[in-house]
Order: structure tokens, then C-alpha cells, then sequence
């Protein structure tokens, strides 16, 4: 199992704060994507913005960065700070 | 001394966190301090700041910074104090302490840690009015001036 | 709101200063502050120092230095509160705070007006030792320090 | 009348902090240090430091800036910082 996060404005639009995805297919950061976006147009929509950022264990990564199970993968949009 | 790190909604005390600092070694001799408060903007009313973070990684990412500043520069202990949720007009959202022996390393690892919190950290702000509400969008201007720390 | 400019030898409360800041103005997002200590010295053992000033003068360059301040940085209220007769190690100096809107212009103008009272304004320091005492000799990278502020 | 104040090491070493002098005579700051240095050689050799600084009337001063009766003028060591 794989645990996604979402955050801030990507949350709300969403509408949703975390998906458990299964970890068979999944290798990386785009495998999450992919399995995120073929939910529907909305998600495909949000997911495709070019400003978004990962984290993998709460470490930043990269689109082609390994995921694997037991993994928490975050998206979010740039932080804003406080 | 250990540092400390704390991401919370709960408000915090200057002077306490001061005071704490004040006892940790014979050889402080200088603390800077740093407050932010939620500031009106000139052009329409806001009614408070709502900072939503990634819990977990925030203090992670903090701990790596506080990390980082100690490495730069001879400073003894580091206090970083974060509020979350929704903060009024006038309300403080962010402590960043630091000791050391010299005003110069102080003032130059406080700076160095609050633009890290403000351009790398994952907080996000809304911006909250009587009526409405809005996510506020990077702002470039903050990553130039934290870019402006890489050696 | 007035800035604030004290020589004296009681000590003061950051907490209740800090206070006084953050109601000032509702533009403030940013209040950048020092504590100076009284620190000890690896090579002997300091038991205190002994602060003289010249009454009148120094209020008086104090204002001048936080006028230039004021010209030079978008800043709203200067705190400036420094001690001087006998303070033991570990005791309290000097305060200064500055509010903002922006934390650049807080922590510059705050670090500048140490500088300058570490160098510039008319204090003299003693050192207080168990059986004797000797007046601290002018420090060359104080002076650097303070000349890097100067256009 | 021209009141004359010493501070840190040298009012110490001087063990006095004011002066109070006749103005006549007196046009610029050297007149002040010349009428004190003509008090003894202890009084000569302290006020013939080279880093001593002068103030008039709480304003940095200098050797030829000049005094005149009513004023106040300070004579220290270089400062210190607290």
C-alpha cells in the first residue's frame, strides 16, 4: 500500500486529504500520477499542473524518483510559507 | 542545549522562549530574536491568515535548516516556534530565536532560518476576508532573497 | 508611535517591550529584535562588567542613529534600551527592537543600530575580574563591522 | 564659564569627572587642553594620548572646533560599546 498526500489549494480541489493506493504497477513518482489521474477528468486536471511538488517520506523528490511499498508520496503546490 | 522545534496552533511567549535561552551557557552573549505577526495588506481588508503545513515533514525540514545554520556559524542554541490554523489580524505566527557568542552569527543564522520558513518550509497561507478567501500564490521576490544564502 | 530610547541602570523585560511593539500599527508584520549578555571569556574569569556612558550624548546620538535608520529603511517603531553601572555574567546589556511591515528592513535596521552601539555611541565597558579590573580597549572588528554599513 | 567632563579611563586616572574653567582665553578645544594640561604633569601626560576624542555640547568635536563661554565640552578615551 501505498499512501498519497495532498495539501493546501491541490486538497481542496481534490476535495480529499489522502488516497491509499495498491502498490502493484507503481515504481515511481509518474506511476502515482498516472494511477491518480485515471480517476477522472478532475483529477487528470489538477494533477497535470506544472508547479507541483513531491516528497516521498516526507523528503523532496522528482517525478522519477522510486516509490515503492509502504511509501508516503505528497503533492502539493509551492509552499507559500508562513 | 537542545534546540527547539515546534510546529503548533497554540500561541507562544516571547519572553518565556527568551528566558530559556538566556540560561543555557556562560558563553552567550547575544540572542536575535524574530517575530512575524499576520500584517494587514493596504489594499483590501484581510481578516486573518489560515497556514496549513505537512506535518512530519515540516519539522524535518526545519531540523535540516537549524542543522545547516549551526554548521555556518558559532551559535549555540536555535528556537523555532510555528503557528498553524487561523491567525486574526495582529496575531504572531512565527518565533525564531538564536544564541550564540557574537551578535553577528546570531543575527545572520535568525535571518538565514526565517527565510528558510518563508520560501522552502511546507507551509501554505490563505489568505481569509469577510467574505471570501484565497491561497496566496509564491512570491518571487522571497525566493531570490533565500537564494541569496547559497555559498 | 514614538520610538522608545532608555539609558539606565535597571533591567528591562523583553516580553512587555515586545508587547508594545506588536500593538503599534496594523502594517507591522515583522519585529526583529537582540539581547546583548553579559558573556563570559575563555581565558579568565569574568565576574562582571562595569558600563559608563555620558548622560545627555548618548540619548541625544542614539536619536540621530535611529533617525538614519528611519530614513534608510521602510520601518515603523525603534526600542532601544541599554544599560549601563555594574552587571554581573549573564545579565542583560542592551535591547533593541525594531518593527516592520517586511522582516529585510527589521532585521537590517536592527542589526545596524547594535553595530552602532557597539562602536560608535559613547559607552565604555570594564571588566570586573575577582581582584582587579581593566577597561576594554577599542576592537578593531567592531569598527570594520560598523564602517561595512556606510554607503 | 566652560564645564569640562571626562569619562571611562580617563577620569580615572585624573580622579576627577568635571572641570569648570574661566572661558577667557579659551576660543577653540585645544585652548581647553592646553589650560588643563597646565595643571601638572600627570594632567599633561594623560590629555596627550593620541586616540582621546572630544565632545562640545554632546556633538563629536574636534582639536580647532571651536568653545565658547556656556559650553560643554567632554574629553574620553575611544568608546567601547556596551
Amino acid at each position: 500500500m501505498i499512501v498519497v498526500r495532498f495539501f493546501a489549494a491541490l486538497r481542496e480541489v481534490l476535495g480529499v486529504d489522502t488516497v491509499s493506493l495498491d502498490a502493484d504497477g507503481i515504481s515511481c513518482v509518474d506511476d502515482v500520477l498516472s494511477s491518480l489521474s485515471a480517476r477522472g477528468d478532475e483529477w487528470r486536471d489538477a494533477l497535470s499542473a506544472a508547479n507541483l511538488l513531491v516528497a516521498i517520506n516526507h523528503a523532496h523528490a522528482h517525478a522519477d524518483s522510486p516509490v515503492q511499498d509502504g511509501d508516503e508520496v505528497a503533492i502539493f503546490p509551492p509552499v507559500t510559507g508562513g | 542545549m537542545p534546540h527547539l522545534i515546534i510546529v503548533a496552533e497554540a500561541d507562544f511567549n516571547p519572553a518565556d522562549l527568551l528566558e530559556q535561552l538566556h540560561v543555557a551557557s556562560p558563553s552567550v552573549g547575544a540572542v536575535a530574536s524574530f517575530v512575524g505577526v499576520v500584517r494587514g495588506v493596504a489594499d483590501h481588508s484581510i481578516e486573518a491568515l489560515y497556514i496549513e503545513h505537512y506535518p512530519g515533514m515540516t519539522e524535518a525540514e526545519i531540523s535540516r535548516i537549524v542543522d545547516q545554520a549551526t554548521q555556518r556559524w558559532d551559535i549555540e542554541t536555535v528556537q523555532v516556534y510555528h503557528r498553524v490554523g487561523r491567525l486574526a489580524l495582529g496575531e504572531r505566527i512565527v518565533w525564531v530565536a538564536v544564541s550564540a557568542p557574537h551578535r553577528g552569527d546570531s543575527f545572520a543564522a535568525c535571518e538565514f532560518i526565517m527565510d528558510y520558513l518563508k520560501t522552502r518550509a511546507t507551509f501554505w497561507k490563505k489568505e481569509c476576508f469577510q467574505e471570501s478567501e484565497r491561497w496566496v500564490e509564491q512570491c518571487q521576490s522571497d525566493l531570490d532573497k533565500a537564494s541569496d544564502w547559497q555559498p
